[in-house]
């Protein structure tokens, strides 16, 4: 298990090296750099100045020297500073996005996991009922339409038109904090985000369900004269589980890099915001820094989702 | 015997799997001369389809070498190698898993021709139809699926297939397990049949030692990637030397149900290939181990004319054998 | 058995053909999407607008017998414009599902045909590749790449080609083990033999059922990229870059329109393939063979 | 009570920027809680003094003095003039990360004599100085002081605590979500009617729409194309102003299709300006035959270059066009993405190719737009055609940097690479013109040229839009490119309960 | 021997399977019984029905698939009473299973669960059926473990299935089926994924077992050694019907089926080989193939294949007649074999 976790680390760690490699490689293609994206026609910079704040940012040096230079600071925990919010170290940047991130991610992941597996499970066992039939007609819809359309619409049916949400944003702005003040705001988005999420759950967890009914341990389980219910729970779901959570690990892994559409519609200060945001300005230490920390956060989630086959699955060791 | 057509020398076969080193296979040597068709019996797990496979280079062993006519294979560049394959072909257990559920039968048996580039599209379907024929099918066949046909059929095209390069020689492994009891005995007739017609060399598969004896000239019998006893057929039958294949031959059921034999039950299971017992790696479950089977891994040596067992005893009593 | 039809019999896909045609689903699939792709197909014959003939006096206009679908914010015909906005976005999605499905396949086949050093290498790849936040990922190439039909072709491809490439490894993988393509090897058969002959025809499943259910996603992701002003660029019609009008809250609210049938026929295609490839998915399913 | 508004939506907002001298944009909301010595007044006309009560020009135009008022910075310090001329140092020092450095070149020294008085001394005359001024946000010797220089930018005061002068304090900043300040009870000018000002970050104008129709907030900015859904709704109230910023069609003066002023003049005969302005913009935009529209600075006489497709037919022939170009694809390159601009630029496409001009949109990022157009061996297949705006005002000099052939890249961003001696030369005496009064013939001089040299296929100038709630009174903005400065008043805002 | 009353007496079952292009029958016409202590053995090749007719008496059938038409499974329960499975509601029917009626399945890694120990799963009916208490039952699973012959069975119970061979497996799906004493033991090809000495050894098991427990055993199995070493009374079935039903040594020593007597001619025999070898001789092959359910022959299903088939035989299915006290034969020229 150590030296699994070792090893695993290892991968990790060469695997983080040259995704920021790529990136940064990646970015010099980008047309545009920080400079061109800060100047202002309406007011000219001198040529001098202008040199004087590329040196100063270092884009006058040759990318190999700026690619080192660059993996010195990191290597030393320091990401540097923004360039468009001069003032901020870009790793209290994206880390101060996480937070909402996970959030609305993780809230929205617990509804489509909730949702989606229950749906799924009901859809399996009465397999081309009414209810399969519908709920497969739904969760396809879901999964067509595009996430800014039904956020737009949602944005404006529930808080614009019916003003029972607020209209985006993380808290009410200059009241004090309240755990109910950022549901209220968290919910419209994170379900409408579960909604295709929910959809893909519970397809994979049907067929998948299917799969297992065919079993011969799940003929053995009836065999045996357990209860239907406790054949589909006990014997059959936990097996079945398996390829949703492949799903559900790899939408944490996506998760992480925020949603922008949600999150430009909705003015969720998340990660996809930033990302825009920064990809936009040529910010590049901060599209450095957030594919650093969002890659290893995938990493890590790889790596938990794998454990949580391993516990879920004895056959699969962690070794 | 002839002049050896395969001769293989001390073919040994390890995997590592999560850090433990696998022994599989370990110092297996045996020669088959030309037209000769050798048994290769054991228990699941026992190393028979790897031997075979090596034999073939479809899995490379880890040491020890392989000669096919004079020729050295281990080590043979793959061109070189694939200029070699058309003189000995593959026959497999499963007939479901073989053929390509894609390619029709006309293609399947083709296929080989066009690897080899042997022929025009004319010639090699005329082959095939050859082939077909001499597997006792119908030649319309070659316009089907293999999911059309029953294992039987099925096992026939596989037959056909490895027909159509004239081999040489034919690896066999476990041609007729998957089958049913009526249909086996067809696929047994057939197979002896062919080679007898052809002339083949066969090295030939199986778990079960009541259908090797039909076909086979010699029988290798071979326990945890070890060869346990060599001998011609009829001598092997008649005279098993080893407790194994005593072991063996007494388990197998048989229909007659007034003459109840005195069965000798194995105790256990075979071990792991991943900590073989030390010494003879039977001695675990063989009713007439003593104390100095676990020292020294016994040599294979020649009880009697062409008759080898890998035993330090030789005062087990021929018992209760049929 | 053998005497009962002496013509060829249907082969692997056309079985699967007839378990796709029992599929109501499916079907219905099909009886949408067709109709729909002949629309899009022909309509500079029998639609006398054009999708880029701006008229400012007939802007913002509803439907109407003349303008069925309304005409945008330029007077542009909303429904010339859904019709052009289909061909692009199926030709991005078509084409960009092709370019991904050959190198996915390419590169999933070859590293698990050929050694393990190469396998090792593809796959830490790919698994880069997949590390690699997706939205940057996107950003990034689509600020290289540049709008218009084919760079955004590129940029999806480019971003939807490891899945493929992990499934078609693990197939093959799989497959390199079978019995007949031992047999193949047995008989001397070397890399493009087995990538052609055995592994594109025992991946097709694979391939045809990524192929409809990523053209759904490709205009889906056309959508999303041009939503964010990447993509295809306007005036040039897509669904995407229609649907991004009803941003502004006046498009939305007063002309619903100029988004609502672009989101219709957006969803409405997806849909249709999202029905066609679950279809494609169950007729494929090896199980299904059994029976 | 409190205000809340999206002070940083659209084109004069830059969310997160707190720091004045970095900034490009943003006044609108920096200027509520800091403030420069001077600003302009709520029409963008004239100067007038903030912190600075009264200012007096040498005849030779080289000394500038000015008095200062009696102001507290917001930790209760006085604000005097060491502290302006502190500012005046870091704003003219590019390694603060200052972009007003450039444009601070003229001045060769800033002392202070006494605690309110702070004078200026310039190496050469400068027109736009003044405006300059409206720019520099008087920042606290005593706080910011012991911060090297190349650190100033990046250190942490500007987001967490910095203080100023103005009707409201900081407080509080939520990373990415709003900035919210408080009461400058001291207040020079009054206690401020309000307790809290909210300025909410918005990443899409639509989500501030949203919110402002919601109730959240009671202001922000709008695209006039959203302007009709406000314009009969009583519990909002429009409020339209000058952009200060023409656009304008810029001809790629290295590519040799628009050698020929007839091409030029053609271009502007095919457009339908009145048409797009009165269908896109809703009538909010004045049609520009040269870079001002403002009366005082557009003489008599000039072309108007009416619709008229059959004259630019005519024009293109005469020109030979079918040599020059004919009806090869030229880019039109642009760095707007608004919905709006995507529909003009439909509109400027579908009306030039009826003349035989075959024009595509390539719509592009600000980052790639730069890196294309100021390169100084630029390509020019990449943007034979830019659309773009230019500030006109308040400062009609503001102009200069886009036309006079010395600020052709790298040394300037005249990226249409006019070279036009006429113009450069109406441009630099404008700029020189000691005289205030004498200043607008000078411009009238510049737009003639303009208007008969077509360096730019000059469009309109367009209006741009606020709302704010009803209920807020004595609310002031102004639509001022980069958010300003202007005398806002913010002390006096009020929302009635 | 067997008891005077049977402890399962099926007749008449009939089940078909609904299958797209309309329903197959998958067993038809089967009369079984099998009595207390007794062991019956159900032989025929892959497909002739005797996994269904097993799962049918369970009442496992896939369901919307299979379902039984017709017929009636009578079964002695473990207090004396008798029921009709057949008209048993769900509820009823599960008290049943694994209780009175324990199974044994063919593929001992597929049957058993990947993701509980061996333990819980032993324990679980013992749990449902005599509500047991979690510790009280895992403390029985042990001892039925060593029942069972696995050594070590403390350790044993708490592994999982992967971590125990094929051999270990079955015994532990033996101990599951036996955990709730059943009267009737049901064994699907419990030996024929296993090794010939493997398979020696749980026959060996399977015939303690029943000896000591006095149950019924139902033993499918394709392979007539099998039957020979286990069996009482053998049934053997082609294509859904019982063919020829009768004590082991009878039916083995004088056939009176075609196709049983084909069967008992085409198993290799050892020792036989080298005297056929020299002679030239060949094994005696049933030639043709199984028809499929799809496409049934009329009349006999085995008349196809048969050396001994006339005109008649295509006419009409057989009857299953007697041919001996005990011996039922269904072939009308059963005299002449
Ligand atoms: N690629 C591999 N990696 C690790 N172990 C392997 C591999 N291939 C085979 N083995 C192991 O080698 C041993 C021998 O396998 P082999 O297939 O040769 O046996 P066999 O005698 O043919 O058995 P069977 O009768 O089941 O076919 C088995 O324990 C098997 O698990
Ligand atoms: N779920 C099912 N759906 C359709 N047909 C089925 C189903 N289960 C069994 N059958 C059919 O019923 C017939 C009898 O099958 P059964 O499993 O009883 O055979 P078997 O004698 O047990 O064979 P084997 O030795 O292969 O286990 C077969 O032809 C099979 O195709
Ligand atoms: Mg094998
Ligand atoms: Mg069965």
């Amino acid at each position: 298990m150590l030296r699994y976790s070792l090893r695993r680390l290892a991968i990790g760690i060469g695997m983080l090296l040259a995704l920021s490699m790529l990136i940064f490689l990646l970015l010099r293609l980008t047309p545009g750099d920080p400079i061109d994206a800060y100047i202002d026609p309406n007011i000219p910079m001198s040529p001098a100045d202008l040199a004087e704040l590329r040196s100063s940012l270092g884009l006058d040096q040759p990318l190999p020297v700026q690619y080192l230079a660059w993996l010195q600071q990191a290597l030393a925990g320091n990401l540097g500073y923004s360039i468009k919010r001069m003032d901020q170290p870009v790793l209290g940047l994206v880390l101060s996005r996480i937070g909402p991130t996970v959030l609305l991610m993780g809230t929205a992941l617990v509804i489509s996991t909730v949702v989606g597996i229950a749906t799924g499970i009901i859809s399996a066992v009465r397999r081309n009922s009414i209810a399969d039939l519908s709920f497969s007609v739904v969760a396809l819809t879901g999964i067509s339409s595009p996430a800014f359309l039904s956020a737009l619409i949602g944005l404006y049916v529930f808080a614009v038109r019916l003003k029972w949400m607020p209209s985006g944003g993380m808290l009410t702005p200059g009241e004090a904090f309240s755990v109910l003040d950022l549901l209220h705001h968290l919910i419209l988005p994170a379900s409408l985000l579960a909604v295709a999420q929910a959809a893909l759950i519970m397809r994979y967890m049907r067929a998948s369900l299917l799969e297992v009914l065919n079993q011969d341990y799940v003929r053995t389980a009836r065999a045996k004269g357990v209860l239907e219910f406790w054949v589909i729970v006990k014997h059959a779901l936990r097996n079945a589980l398996l390829p949703v959570v492949t799903l559900i690990g790899s939408t944490i892994g996506l998760a992480i890099g925020g949603a922008i559409f949600i999150e430009s519609v909705f003015n969720w200060p998340g990660m996809g915001l930033l990302l825009v945001d920064s990809v936009e300005t040529r910010d590049y230490p901060v599209i450095m820094g957030a594919t650093l920390i969002i890659g290893a956060c995938v990493i890590v989630v790889n790596l938990l989702t794998d454990v949580t086959y391993a516990v879920i699955d004895p056959r699969i060791k962690v070794a | 015997m002839t002049k050896p057509l395969l001769s293989v020398r001390d073919l040994s076969k390890s995997y590592t799997s999560h850090g433990t080193q696998l022994t599989i296979l370990k110092d297996i040597s045996f020669e088959i001369g030309k037209g000769e068709v050798v048994g290769l019996v054991g228990e699941s797990g026992s190393g028979k389809t790897t031997i075979g496979r090596s034999v073939l280079r479809l899995v490379e062993p880890s040491s020890g070498n392989v000669r096919f006519d004079g020729v050295e294979l281990t080590g043979l560049s793959s061109t070189a190698m694939r200029r070699m394959r058309p003189r000995m072909q593959y026959i497999f257990q499963d007939p479901f898993a073989s053929l390509s559920p894609r390619m029709t039968i006309g293609e399947i048996l083709t296929e080989g021709l066009k690897i080899q580039r042997i022929g025009t599209r004319r010639e090699r379907l005329e082959r095939a139809r050859v082939a077909l024929e001499q597997v006792d099918l119908p030649a319309e066949a070659i316009n089907r699926y293999a999911h059309e046909f029953s294992g039987g059929q099925r096992q026939r095209i596989g037959i056909a297939r490895a027909l159509t390069l004239a081999p040489e020689l034919i690896v066999a492994d476990e041609p007729v397990s998957a089958l049913d009891v009526s249909i086996q005995a067809q696929v047994i007739n057939l197979l002896r049949d062919l080679q007898q017609r052809l002339g083949l060399t066969m090295l030939f598969i199986s778990h079960d030692l009541a259908v090797v004896e039909y076909i086979c000239d010699r029988v290798i019998v071979l326990y945890l990637g070890r060869i346990m006893e060599i001998a011609a057929s009829s001598d092997l039958y008649a005279r098993p030397q080893h407790p194994y294949t005593r072991a063996l031959l007494s388990a197998i059921p048989s229909t007659d149900v007034g003459a109840k034999r005195e069965r000798q039950v194995l105790k256990g299971e075979i071990p792991s290939p991943a900590n073989p017992p030390s010494g003879c790696v039977f001695r675990t479950r063989c009713p007439h181990a003593i104390e100095a089977c676990s020292q020294a891994v016994p040599e294979l040596r020649e009880v009697a004319p062409g008759h080898l067992k890998a035993c330090i005893r030789d005062d087990i009593p021929l018992g209760a054998m049929p | 058995m053998l005497a009962r039809t002496p013509s060829r019999s249907p082969g692997p896909l056309a079985r699967a053909l007839d378990r796709f045609l029992i599929n109501r689903a499916a079907v219905f699939g099909i009886c949408l999407a067709v109709p729909v792709l002949a629309m899009i197909l022909t309509y500079p014959l029998w639609w006398s607008f054009k999708p880029n003939d701006i008229d400012l006096l007939a802007m913002n206009s509803g439907p109407s017998l003349k303008h069925w679908f309304g005409t945008d914010g330029v007077g542009r015909d909303v429904f010339a414009r859904v019709m052009e906005g289909g061909r692009i976005s199926l030709l991005v999605a078509v084409a960009s599902t092709l370019l991904s499905a050959v190198i996915g396949f390419l590169f999933g086949a070859v590293s698990a045909l050929s050694g393990r050093w190469a396998d090792a290498v593809g796959m830490r790849f790919v698994d880069l590749v997949m590390t690699l936040p997706p939205v940057i990922f996107l950003l990034v190439l689509a600020s290289i790449a540049g709008t218009g039909i084919w760079p955004t072709v590129l940029v999806i491809s480019l971003l939807s080609w490891p899945l493929l490439a992990r499934m078609v490894r693990a197939r093959l993988l799989e497959l390199r083990e079978r019995d007949f393509v031992v047999a193949a090897r047995g008989m001397g058969a070397g890399l493009p033999h087995l990538l052609f002959r055995h592994g594109l025809p025992n991946s097709i499943d694979i391939l045809v059922v990524y192929a409809t259910l990523q053209i759904a996603n490709a205009i889906l992701l056309e959508a999303g990229l041009s939503f964010l002003g990447l993509g295809i660029a306007p005036p040039a019609a897509s669904w995407g870059n229609m649907l991004n009008a009803a941003r502004s809250t006046a498009v939305l609210e007063q002309y619903p329109w100029q988004w609502l049938f672009p989101g219709g026929a957006l969803i409405l295609a997806v849909l249709a393939i999202n029905f066609i490839g679950d279809g494609l998915r169950d007729a494929f399913d090896p199980r299904a063979e059994l029976n | 009570a409190t205000l809340s508004g999206g002070f940083d939506v659209g084109p004069g907002g830059f969310q997160g920027n707190f720091n004045p001298l970095a900034a490009t944009a943003g006044f609108t909301w920096l200027s509520i809680y800091f403030e420069p010595l001077v600003t302009y007044d709520a029409k963008l006309q004239k100067t007038v003094g903030v912190l600075a009560s009264s200012y007096d020009v040498s005849p030779d135009q080289l000394t500038y003095t000015f008095k200062l008022v009696d102001a507290k910075w917001h930790d209760g310090k006085p604000f005097t003039a060491k502290d302006a001329k502190f500012t005046m140092e870091l704003a003219k020092n590019a390694k603060t990360g200052s972009v007003l450095a450039a444009r601070l070149t003229p001045v060769s020294s800033v002392e202070a004599p006494d605690d309110h008085t702070l004078v200026i001394k310039l190496n050469a005359p400068s027109a736009s100085l003044m405006d300059t001024l409206t720019k520099v946000m008087m920042l606290p010797e005593h706080a910011l002081a012991a911060i090297p220089a190349d650190q100033l930018a990046k250190n942490a005061w500007w987001s967490t605590s910095p203080i100023g002068t103005g009707a409201f304090k900081f407080s509080k900043y939520v990373n990415d979500q709003y900035v919210e300040l408080t009461a400058n009870t001291d207040y020079r000018g009054g206690k401020p009617a309000l307790e809290k000002i909210i300025n909410r970050y918005f990443a899409d104008p639509a989500a501030a729409i949203a919110a402002l129709r919601a109730g959240e907030i009671q202001f922000t900015y709008v695209d006039s194309n959203d302007v009709p859904t406000f314009k009969d709704d009583k519990s909002f109230q429009v409020i339209e102003g000058n952009s200060f910023v023409v656009n304008y069609l810029g001809f790629n003066h290295e590519s040799p299709i628009w050698k020929d002023l007839r091409v030029r003049q053609a271009v502007m005969h095919a457009i339908n300006r009145d048409a797009i302005i009165q269908s896109l913009y809703g009538g909010a935009a004045k049609p520009a035959n040269c870079a001002y529209v403002a009366d005082q600075l557009v003489p008599k006489g000039i072309d108007d270059y009416a619709y008229d497709p059959e004259k630019a037919k005519a024009l293109l022939k005469e020109a030979g066009w079918d040599e020059i170009n004919g009806g090869k694809p030229i880019t039109l390159l642009t760095y707007y993405t608004t919905p709006l601009a995507t529909n003009v630029l439909a509109a400027v496409q579908a009306m030039l190719a009826q003349v035989g001009i075959n024009v595509v949109p390539r719509a592009v990022d600000a980052p790639t737009y730069n890196s294309i157009v100021l390169k100084p061996d630029a390509d020019i297949s990449q943007f034979q055609l830019v659309y773009a705006g230019l500030q006109n005002g308040p400062d009609a000099g503001s102009i200069n940097v886009g036309l006079n052939e010395k600020q052709i890249p790298p040394a300037g961003p005249n990226v249409v690479r006019a070279r036009m001696p006429d113009l450069t030369a109406a441009l630099d005496a404008a700029l020189g013109e000691p005289d205030a009064a004498k200043r607008d013939e000078r411009y009238q001089q510049v737009c003639k040229v303009m208007n008969s040299q077509l360096p730019w296929g000059t469009l309109w100038v367009a209006n741009r839009y606020g709302v704010v709630s009803s209920k807020v009174k004595d609310f002031v903005w102004t639509p001022a490119p980069g958010g300003g400065p202007y005398q806002a008043d913010p002390q006096r805002w009020s929302i009635a309960e | 021997m067997p008891s005077a009353e049977p402890i399962l007496a099926i007749q008449g079952l009939k089940t078909i399977f609904r299958i797209r292009g309309g329903d197959v029958t998958a067993v038809n016409d089967v009369d079984l019984t099998v009595g207390a202590g007794e062991t019956v053995a159900l032989v025929g090749e892959s497909g002739s029905g005797k996994s269904v007719t097993s799962l049918s008496v369970m009442r496992l059938l896939t369901r919307n698939i299979g379902s039984i038409a017709a017929g009636s499974i009578r079964l002695r329960r473990k207090d004396g009473s008798g029921c009709n499975l057949v008209s048993l509601t769900e509820d009823e029917m599960r008290d049943i299973r694994g209780d009175d009626i324990g199974m044994v399945f063919q593929e001992p890694m597929s049957s058993l669960n990947p993701v509980y120990t061996i333990g819980d799963q032993i324990s679980e009916p013992i749990r449902i059926h005599h509500r047991a208490s979690r510790k009280a039952a895992m403390a029985t699973a042990i001892s039925l473990l060593e029942t069972v012959g696995i050594p070590d069975a403390k350790r044993r119970a708490r592994q999982y299935p992967h971590e125990l061979s094929g051999g270990m497996r079955q015994r532990a799906t033996i101990a599951m089926a036996l955990a709730c004493d059943p009267t009737l033991l049901i064994a699907d090809e419990p030996t024929t994924a296993l090794d010939v000495t493997i398979q020696a050894q749980i026959l060996d098991l399977l015939m303690k077992l029943q000896r000591e427990r006095g149950m019924a055993m139902l033993f499918v199995t394709h392979n007539l050694g099998v039957v020979a070493q286990i069996a009482h009374r053998v049934a053997v079935m082609y294509t859904g019907r019982i063919v020829e039903e009768g004590p082991v040594n009878e039916v083995f020593s004088n056939p009176k089926h075609p196709y049983t007597k084909g069967l008992l001619a085409s198993m290799p025999r050892l020792g036989d080989a080298t005297r056929m070898k020299q002679s030239g001789e060949k094994l005696a092959a049933i030639p043709g193939v199984v028809p499929s359910l799809m496409n049934m022959p009329s009349g006999c299903t085995f008349a196809p294949r048969c050396q001994f088939a006339i005109e008649a035989c295509r006419k009409a299915v057989p009857a299953l007649e007697a041919v001996g006290p005990l011996h039922k034969s269904r072939c009308i020229r059963w005299r002449e074999i």
